[in-house]
């Protein structure tokens, strides 16, 4: 294929691709508002919202609290020892 | 009778035999090896790759070869694309999709942070101009994932439309989401104002439980109704997503995240690097991937900001457009960049949580890219 | 040239592609994953299946075929039977049999309840007669070992005697698994006096390390002089068991007990999955198969339950009868079941640990009514 | 073959069947009275009863008594640190 | 119609088809089993190992057949060479070289343990006078291996040039590096004075992380540079050394050292005792393994000590001899034995960290003998 | 081949193979010293010799370390507690 050609088809595969990428993510968009509508009502519906919803904020993970509650017993107890024994 | 003469066995020293291409393709392997573990660029997946080029390259071995080790997991597992597969399993599983949930229009600057990869794939094109490149549409579009900013999504294609490249697509596509902290800022800086930078966002809403196990069906849906050729990437990202947030299924979670992930890493790294051979590597076609994968990178960049300054005026000042440039993906690499230059700017403007939403869609978009490049051009 | 009409831009979407039944059983699919995500039904296996399923319906992807990478799974593990077997190897490794060796008796609840198994065969093949119903006395075994209440034996028994109904008879034993404490407490009281299941069982005797490590000997060593077909399905559960209980391999023991069963419990669900294709499920086989699957466990139930009242009489009352319902397998569902209806008729009567033994006994008679069934329908 | 014959193959099968899944479990059951017997004789002459007999619960497993010292040793220090912290 | 007669269901038992070798073979799987288990003798591989050779001698099951579970465990694993190779990266990432960085020299006495390797070879041909045995060059050198008391490399030298003895060899190998602590102790009191074995040596110097890091490479480069037959078994070494020095892969290096290494073991293990069938391991052959391996290791004790006996003298008295005898390999128990052996001489002379050095050295001159024997007998 | 030219191959091979291995692991012990002197040369270089060398002794790895120090956390927390418990 001449590369003229070549990069004619490229050119259509941008259009044609960031015409998909965009598509989709902006379907994904509402798509998710839907969801998170849904989810709040049938949430709500249940009563106990609090049963469902996740920790406030997005990243912990429930090891990493495990940990750090382990870390936290750990340091206090070091503390209380040189405490008392100093 | 075991033949005894010097010659025979000097035969089989390795010294007899190498050729400079394989000493100079294990110095590379020794230089991605060198940049992993001093300057700490992606190293769980260059160490391997590194060391795996060295193998691959050793005289007389044939590590790399159809009855070496290497050889067989490259078999198994990348021509197969059961690796990368299983990697993108073990993404979904660590990733937490909250911050996207919270703002779904961030899904948009991943978006646009894609257009990095069709213009590289023009470029690629461009390139044959030049003698000695002669790249067909399904190498282009192969080293255009390059701009992407996704590892396993860029060796799944490479394998799939264009093998002989594979491992210098690997190493570029690695290479530069480990440059990102470098290649990032100062593109930021030049297309962004201070009272841009200087936006605070609004905390993110709660996102419930229920949300984040929809998520993953909502993603693969689309894809399913839009986009079947994305689905083995797309279907193994959401499966192990809905692993990670259903709650009910912590041991399998657990092997997502880490065993599998873990092993799968190992040897994806060293099936990759079996592909750093001095006949495929030590080309002209190399340096053009290297030089379209810095350029891919910085367009994806460039494009993202843009879209964010759109939304920034869209929004009249709500949506700070650093989190523009987290849309290549690279997770978490370029979320960590936004928070820094954001800091720069502004003491106390912590962006990474909100920069966290474009940099999970930008992993949703290059898949979505791939998945567009395997229907119309790996037919 | 790339061609940018819309109509081969429409054709390569699912929506195009999209066969009804393909929708329907993602919707299957959806269902599983809802009862193991809410209901909490064996979600082990179910989510990975029900994603399996979903997967495998998308139109144009593959995922499922023999390029797929549910279709490579599903080669390399299911059809040599692989996957099941290492189940088996870490059921052993997880299960304690001490209660078994504190109660040998108990073994006979074990072998009643396999009634079911042989009850259901007939079942299948009597369904013969309603037009529509085609099943070989392969398919027939197959379906009855749903009876077992054991899903590794049944998925391991229909990967060698009827492939194509694999699905199917995978999800009816997962689903009735998971239905046991709605299937069988109406049956328990049924069938049982009130004073029957008021009886108290005298504690369990010690057992010490010696018995437990040669446990798994008595039990291969009849296996191997009565019938070599079972020995997979007993052997790997015993070498489990071994590594477990001998006491100097705790490396292995924990490598069987987690790494291995978690990922091959994965990998086996998404592949069962690929078997819930339309064409393959959506027959009136399948439901079939369904309504003797529930057949089943209703008369393993009662079956273990009668003999539960046979040794009742004969010890003068010293058996609670209830245990018997446990010797249908569905570790440890059943035994914690009986419990269950234990304290209802008694608050101070725990029968979890008495239920235990039955219920182990009867993931040994299942394996080997499995090796009945292959050594005498499947040569 | 014809439905008769099958469903009495399927007789057959179930005779057979149930059959050798009760010699089989009956032959087991003395097997490991037998086993049990052997054992205990073993472990007898061996003397040191308690170092090879396992714990007195059947269910119990070793790790599981480790974490459970460990957790106890941890709300023990807590106790003991809300103790004199307050 | 199933057949019914009593006839085909006796020819189904195993006890109609059982073979006294098939028996004999089972039992000689539980004696591994036994010292396994009660005499701690390398438990990790001879439990796996025994119980292998018991499921693949159960007549009619074929478990060890190419349709069965060890069959493809044995074709995927150790026909390719592919589960020793990941074993030794385990080892790799097990092992810390400190103590061989810290003392060079002691490589030599890992060098000279090798010599068992070679006089075994000799007499291996030598049997041959002997009628009955009939051993090529190929099966003297993967008898021979047995010397380097390294499971891994016995088992992928002997997949390589002799698969029908692996079986015996295997188990020669694991069998006599348990009996290290019989076999060493008289050879080690026979070959040393008092005053030799009192010699307490100085503590070994700091090494630094970057001499850790670099250590594999420097082997791996020789290997290259001299015999790259042995590339495949160095190479795994030196990358499994390298995930655990480089500081920057702790995820993989954690995988190399547990997950991959147990389910590796557990499978390796199966696939060799699979080996263990009756036609081939129950031949004179065996026999002469048996005693070969053991003078082997004899032999590889004294030239070890001999060696250290010369560095002895070279050094004016600070090489303590004893430590010569750990470089048969046989990590660490070896280093354990010269602990002993020099405690009993000295009740303060503490020599395990300065043993751990020529301990290590052996494993490395075992995998360049291994990869000698390749070059010259395997081409 | 008959048995005297076998092992007239096998004393070959041992005379090779023999000297192989002690050529390749005296030209180790050479490069290893080259190899400790660079790294000492890097480190003194980069000044910061603590922060490249590693622990004194060979044998310890992080790991033990850590769980090392959580044990004597933990005995620490135990002996305190019985202490002032009693
Ligand atoms: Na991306
Ligand atoms: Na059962
Ligand atoms: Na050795």
């Amino acid at each position: 294929m001449p590369i003229t050609d070549l990069l004619l088809s490229g050119v259509n595969l941008m259009a044609i691709g960031m015409g998909i990428v965009f598509t989709f993510l902006l379907v994904l968009v509402f798509t998710m508002k839907g969801m998170s509508k849904l989810a709040l009502l049938v949430t709500q519906r249940q009563g106990g919202v609090e049963a469902l919803s996740s920790q406030p904020s997005v990243g912990g993970r429930e090891q990493v609290g495990i940990r750090g509650d382990l870390i936290a017993v750990i340091t206090a107890a070091i503390n209380r020892y040189r405490m008392t024994h100093s | 009778m075991v033949e005894l003469g010097l010659e025979p066995l000097w035969q089989s020293t390795g010294l007899a035999n190498l050729e400079w291409g394989q000493a100079l393709m294990m110095g590379v392997g020794c230089l991605l090896i060198y940049l992993a573990v001093v300057k700490k660029f992606e190293p769980l997946l260059l160490v391997p790759i590194g060391f795996g080029a060295i193998l691959t390259n050793i005289p007389l071995a044939g590590i790399g070869g159809s009855e070496g080790i290497l050889g067989y997991i490259y078999t198994i597992g990348i021509e197969t694309g059961v690796f990368p597969l299983l990697i993108f399993m073990g993404v979904g599983a660590l990733t937490d999709f909250g911050a996207l949930i919270a703002m779904p229009w961030t899904l948009l600057l991943g978006a646009a942070a894609q257009f990095g990869i069709f213009v590289t794939l023009l470029g690629a094109l461009a390139l044959n101009y030049i003698p000695g490149f002669d790249f067909t549409l399904a190498d282009a579009s192969a080293i255009a994932i390059i701009g992407g900013a996704d590892g396993p999504t860029a060796i799944f294609l490479a394998s799939r439309l264009s093998p002989d490249l594979l491992g210098a697509i690997a190493v570029a596509a690695y290479s530069y989401m480990a440059l990102v902290p470098i290649i990032q800022p100062p593109i930021m800086r030049l297309l962004t104002t201070e009272t841009e930078r200087n936006v605070v966002m609004q905390q993110l809403r709660h996102v419930t439980k229920l949300e984040k196990i929809l998520f993953p069906f909502a993603v693969l849906l689309l894809c399913i109704v839009f986009l079947p050729s994305a689905a083995p990437l797309i279907g193994m990202l959401t499966f192990g997503n809905l692993l990670r947030e259903c709650g009910v299924v912590e041991r399998l979670s657990h092997a997502s995240q880490n065993e599998i992930i873990n092993i799968v890493t190992i040897f994806l790294g060293l099936a990759v690097g079996s592909k750093l051979s001095a006949d495929k590597f030590l080309t002209i076609e190399t340096l053009g991937i290297l030089a379209l994968g810095a350029f891919a990178f910085c367009i994806g960049t460039a494009t993202g900001l843009i879209m964010g300054k759109i939304m920034y005026r869209v929004t009249g000042g709500k949506i700070n457009p650093l989190i523009g440039a987290a849309g290549v993906s690279a997770v978490p690499m370029a979320a960590r960049v936004v928070n820094k230059v954001g800091l720069e700017t502004n003491h106390h403007n912590f962006l990474l949580m909100h920069a966290m939403g474009p940099n999970v869609a930008g992993v949703i978009g290059s898949a979505v890219a791939a998945g567009i490049l395997l229907a119309l051009v790996g037919g």
